[in-house]
């Protein structure tokens, strides 16, 4: 059963999740660098290309930032920020071996509909500086939000269904002996896909893809941009990290305690994650809508069915 | 927390909505008065049932009903003005009572 | 005393961006406005002890006025306000109409007497509400669901210009559906 | 102070990039994408994001604007540097990074100083700790709304996005909104008469053909319609560079079979890494563009097969890439025929994934001649592109390919057919000259 968290851990989450966001980031970068480069000569080039992001996010807080003609700053500033902050509220839910900044009794709603707000931020970006090409990446996200939410929501329902509460302490308690990975892995592959859609990155980047120069992104620069991208990891990793509560039995394994679990089997999903990129080019929407209506809804729903019986039998 | 603030801001909610109801030319905008005057029922049937009779769940199935139908005008709201405009390129309620004719 | 500076700090905000949904010329921010004053609708729902439908809140409205925000960029005029202009009709007599509507709600609100409560909250409010909905309320669930997919019926047909016949031919039987973009299952 | 200074001047060590390249200028862009990526530096793709705008190629006088527009939409420190030769681009990158990191270690707005080959730019007025940091705002209210559209600047920051997806009614004045014209509506493809919004595209766009100016018509992201137009060229001594042996075979010139198989199977993993980048499979085009510049840097064919075979093979293998591209871009081997095309797009008879293969299966095929001695004949004409010393190059049939297959694509899938044709606008500018060598 979760208890609560001590109130210095509200301080701790968001620096916590960002050194997890650069820890996957350089991850990324590491690879990236070897497709780009041929692999790394020795540890110490590789440290260095590790080092990347950090770089990157230097050079972006020395740029300037800038401005567009006729833009609309307030909605654009609004959309840029809520990325990071959507994040973090998300991330409030995530239990750390048993202990979670917050445990309220419906936490796995507000974890999705702190995860909603990215709809609106990233249409507000790509809004915001009255440029086509970053409206065409804002409206992009829109058409990626009404396929992958529905399947989304019915693969988190059927874990709530399976622990027979919304409250994240409870879902992680009834994984206690087998988890709920082994008997619903449709549901936990479609939360897996749909996890990197709701980052928008890896193979669901396309509202920020390098086809429409960025897409939402294109007209930002300097601290923007900076807030804008690294909020993007910060999603990343809350959504990978509820997979671990969710699906893979939360702090729960043996000898070692809740928090090292954790810690090692959502750097294991974002692992995966980035590694698994790579075999995958961006999916539009014109095509992945389809399949997420026609293919995933069912098999999210019968995945669903299979739990609800197995529970009202249990 | 007594009632009766939450009343009065479900109010106020309630007709600043129908203010826009009854001005609005767009039939857009028109359903963003709707669901303002739907926030403000919201807020009434939360707290009626909270501070009235909070132990049947009544009050909080007229909540789930306020929802689903801002879901369901809005959603019907929009495919009537994507049909009208497809006819005849309007999107006013005053020019819509002209296709009648 | 926590209660009550929540309560104003939601309350405020809620009406302020109601107001600010028809002054604002920007379609945009008109519609961003309407979603700041029902998440704060949310918010006070949360405050009076209902977790679950005031997060729903939370979630539905966001998606709705995330999608609302393109329908109104695609259809109304001036959709970022860079024009100045107006879009009403009858404005005095609806404020007329609006204000003695609000006199009557706000005497009714101070002059009723309210009834004492009668019972207390159950510990988990959501598990009542569930109950409730599967069990005397089913009628209600019921009906809302067939709402539901009527409306989705409805719109779909409503919105839409191609029907299978023009998607399978005459005599629909076309082994792929003519479709201006290619969908992703091949059919 | 000491601190902040430092940090300003390891920010700028390895400014971000932005390439643009100006058409005949293809050899310099691989040596400028090879230093940079040698380097380390971040390359981007909107000039928002950019430090650095790498300019290969010699501007022409009418390039001077969209090459403005450009500079001016990047944040300060912004600079800009023209590399006009072979060979002087490390040289270049060298002077500008000095540059960058003086300036943002002292906060010093740039200076206007003219050097050549490094050309530090935008100007003298981009004021520092301006608020706008957008030194060129002014150019997009005096021209008319047409030229300010200029050809180019693909951002479009002085665009009408706000009216794109909506816009004035008919009935209402139309007027202009901060030097921007409000759009007009056109009936769409669903029927629905929405706004029109004009958008060129290119050809400061990454992952694009040189020199290629798309002026398109949108409606959501729809193309409606579609000109076709170029930057005007640079007076052409040069031979087009991925044509170069085959001309030079045809002039009478000793070329060895081995150049002529490394230039096609380079000019099609260009083309491959082009399609992949803009499909947004970063890794594999990466990939591709590493063993361009290996098999150009004259890598023999033991140290470079395996790993070329094994990237050829994941990408025909990519079931979910061929999901992605199939269908866009159908081109039926009749009608390219009729058009004029003659190389791989014809072989392909169908859509972007097919052109894909044909690349591949050429590559695959190229890689066995890489061991070729013998002389290239004066009569094997058929370049990367197609047949060359026609009466008209075979890009410039491409081209005329484009507005058919763009128009009713959205612009995800127009980017993916221009860039699965890929023509090469270096073959316009010196059709002249491969007549003559016909001649």
């Amino acid at each position: 059963m979760a208890e609560a968290a001590p109130l210095w851990a509200t301080l701790v989450l968001p620096l916590a999740l960002a050194a997890a966001a650069v820890a996957t980031a350089g991850f990324d970068a590491v690879l990236s660098a070897s497709a780009e480069r041929g692999p790394a000569a020795g540890p110490r080039e590789a440290g260095l290309r590790a080092l990347a992001p950090v770089r990157e996010a230097l050079r972006l807080l020395v740029q300037q930032p800038r401005r567009t003609t006729a833009d609309d700053r307030l909605l654009g500033r609004l959309g840029v920020v809520l990325v990071p902050v959507a994040a973090v509220l998300a991330g409030a839910v995530l239990p750390w071996g048993f202990s979670a900044v917050s445990d309220p009794p419906v936490g796995i709603v507000w974890f999705n509909a702190m995860e909603v707000l990215a709809w609106a931020a990233v249409w507000l970006t790509g809004w915001g500086p009255n440029s086509a090409l970053a409206l065409i990446g804002g409206h992009r996200f829109l058409a990626q939000g009404l396929a992958y939410e529905l399947p989304h929501m019915l693969a988190i329902t059927t874990a709530a269904l399976g622990a027979g509460s919304l409250r994240i302490g409870e879902v992680v308690a009834a994984q206690d002996g087998l988890w709920f990975v082994v008997w619903m892995p449709g549901a936990f592959a479609v939360y897996l896909s749909s996890a990197l859609a709701m980052a928008f990155w890896g193979p669901f980047a396309h509202p920020v893809a390098r086809d429409a120069a960025g897409g939402a992104a294109a007209e930002l620069a300097g601290v923007d941009r900076l807030v804008f991208l690294g909020g993007r990891w910060l999603l990343l990793v809350v959504t990978a990290g509820f997979s671990v509560p969710l699906f893979l039995g939360g702090g729960n394994g043996p000898l070692l305690p809740g928090w090292a679990w954790t810690l090692l089997k959502t750097a294991a999903v974002l692992a995966l994650l980035v590694a698994g990129r790579r075999a995958l080019p961006v999916l539009r929407m014109e095509r992945y809508m389809e399949v997420a209506w026609t293919v995933l809804v069912p098999v999210t729903l019968l995945q669903a069915l299979v739990v609800a019986v197995v529970v009202l039998n249990g | 927390m007594s009632l009766e603030p939450f009343l009065l801001l479900a109010a106020a909610l309630f007709s600043i909505g129908l203010f826009g109801v009854l001005t609005q030319q767009s039939v857009v905008m028109l359903m963003m008065g709707l669901e303002l005057m739907l926030g403000g029922v919201i807020v009434g049937a939360a707290a009626v049932w909270r501070h009235v009779a909070p132990a049947v769940a009544d009050g909080q199935v007229l909540v789930v009903l306020a929802v689903t139908v801002m879901a369901v005008e809005m959603a019907v709201g929009f495919a009537v003005v994507t049909a009208l405009f497809r006819a005849r390129e309007v999107d006013m309620t005053d020019m819509a009572a002209e296709l009648k004719e | 005393m926590f209660d009550d500076v929540v309560f104003w700090a939601l309350a405020l905000p809620a009406v302020a961006a109601g107001v600010m949904v028809f002054r604002f010329d920007s379609m945009a921010r008109a519609t961003y406005a309407l979603l700041t004053s029902l998440l704060c609708v949310g918010g006070e729902v949360l405050l009076l002890g209902l977790d679950y439908l005031g997060v729903v809140i939370v979630l539905m409205m966001t998606i709705e006025m995330a999608v609302m925000a393109v329908f109104m960029v695609m259809y109304m005029m001036n959709p970022a306000g860079l024009m100045p202009m107006t879009m009403v009709h009858n404005a005095k007599g609806a404020v007329v109409i609006c204000a003695a509507v609000l006199a009557v709600l706000v005497a009714g609100i101070l002059l009723a007497p309210w009834p004492a409560r009668r019972g207390e909250p159950s510990a988990d409010p959501t598990r009542d509400l569930g109950l409730s909905l599967m069990g005397p309320q089913m009628l209600t669930m019921m009906t809302l669901g067939l709402a539901l997919v009527a409306t989705i019926v409805a719109t779909v047909v409503l919105a839409t210009r191609r029907g299978r016949y023009d998607r399978y031919g005459d005599d629909v039987d076309a082994r792929c559906a003519d479709d201006p973009v290619r969908g992703g299952t091949g059919r | 102070m000491d601190l902040s200074r430092a940090l300003r001047r390891t920010a700028m060590r390895r400014p971000a990039v932005l390439a643009v390249t100006l058409p005949g200028a293809t050899e310099l862009r691989l040596e400028a994408e090879a230093e940079v990526r040698r380097r380390g530096w971040p390359v981007v793709d909107t000039p928002a994001a950019a430090d650095l705008l790498l300019v290969c190629g010699v501007p022409a006088p009418g390039d001077a604007q969209w090459l403005d527009a450009v500079g001016g939409s990047m944040p300060e420190p912004a600079l800009r540097v023209v590399v006009g030769e072979n060979g002087r681009v490390a040289d270049a990158l060298d002077r500008a990074r000095a540059e960058l990191v003086d300036r943002a270690a002292t906060r010093r707005p740039a200076a206007a100083v003219a050097d050549v080959p490094v050309a530090p730019g935008p100007g003298p007025h981009e004021g520092h700790g301006d608020v706008h940091g957008h030194g060129h705002g002014t150019h997009h209210d005096s021209p008319p709304p047409e030229a300010s559209a200029g050809p180019g600047d693909h951002t479009g920051h002085d665009m009408h996005g706000m009216q794109g997806m909506g816009g004035m009614h008919n009935m209402h004045a139309m007027g202009e909104v901060a030097g921007l014209p409000m759009a007009e509506r056109g009936d769409d493809r669903d029927g629905l008469r929405l706004d029109q919004l004009h958008v060129p595209l290119g050809p400061a766009l990454s992952d694009w053909p040189a020199g290629l100016i798309l002026r398109c018509t949108l409606q959501g992201d729809v193309v409606q319609d579609v000109e076709v137009d170029h930057l005007p060229a640079a007076p052409g001594r040069r031979l087009p560079f991925w044509d170069e042996p085959w001309l030079r075979a045809a002039r009478g010139e000793p070329v060895t079979g081995d150049r002529a198989a490394r230039r096609r199977c380079a000019a099609h993993l260009d083309s491959v890494g082009r399609l992949l980048a803009v499909v947004g499979w970063e890794d594999v085009a990466a990939r591709c563009r590493r063993l361009r510049d290996a098999l150009l840097s004259g890598t023999s064919r033991e140290v470079i097969g395996g790993d070329l075979r094994r990237t050829l093979r994941r990408i025909r293998r990519s079931r979910t890439l061929r999901w992605s591209i199939t269908g866009l871009g159908e081109l039926p081997a009749a009608r390219a025929r009729a058009a004029g095309v003659t190389g791989p797009a014809l072989a392909a008879d169908g859509d972007a994934h097919d052109r894909l293969l044909v690349w591949i299966g050429e590559i695959e095929r190229g890689l066995d001649g890489l061991d070729d001695e013998g002389p290239l004949t004066p009569d094997d004409r058929t370049g990367p592109r197609g047949v060359l010393g026609g009466s008209r190059p075979p890009s410039q049939a491409l081209l005329s390919l484009l507005p058919e297959l763009l128009i009713g694509a959205e612009f995800a899938g127009a980017r993916i057919v221009v860039a699965s044709l890929d023509p090469d606008l270096e073959e316009l500018t010196s059709a002249a000259l491969s007549g003559a060598a016909h001649g």
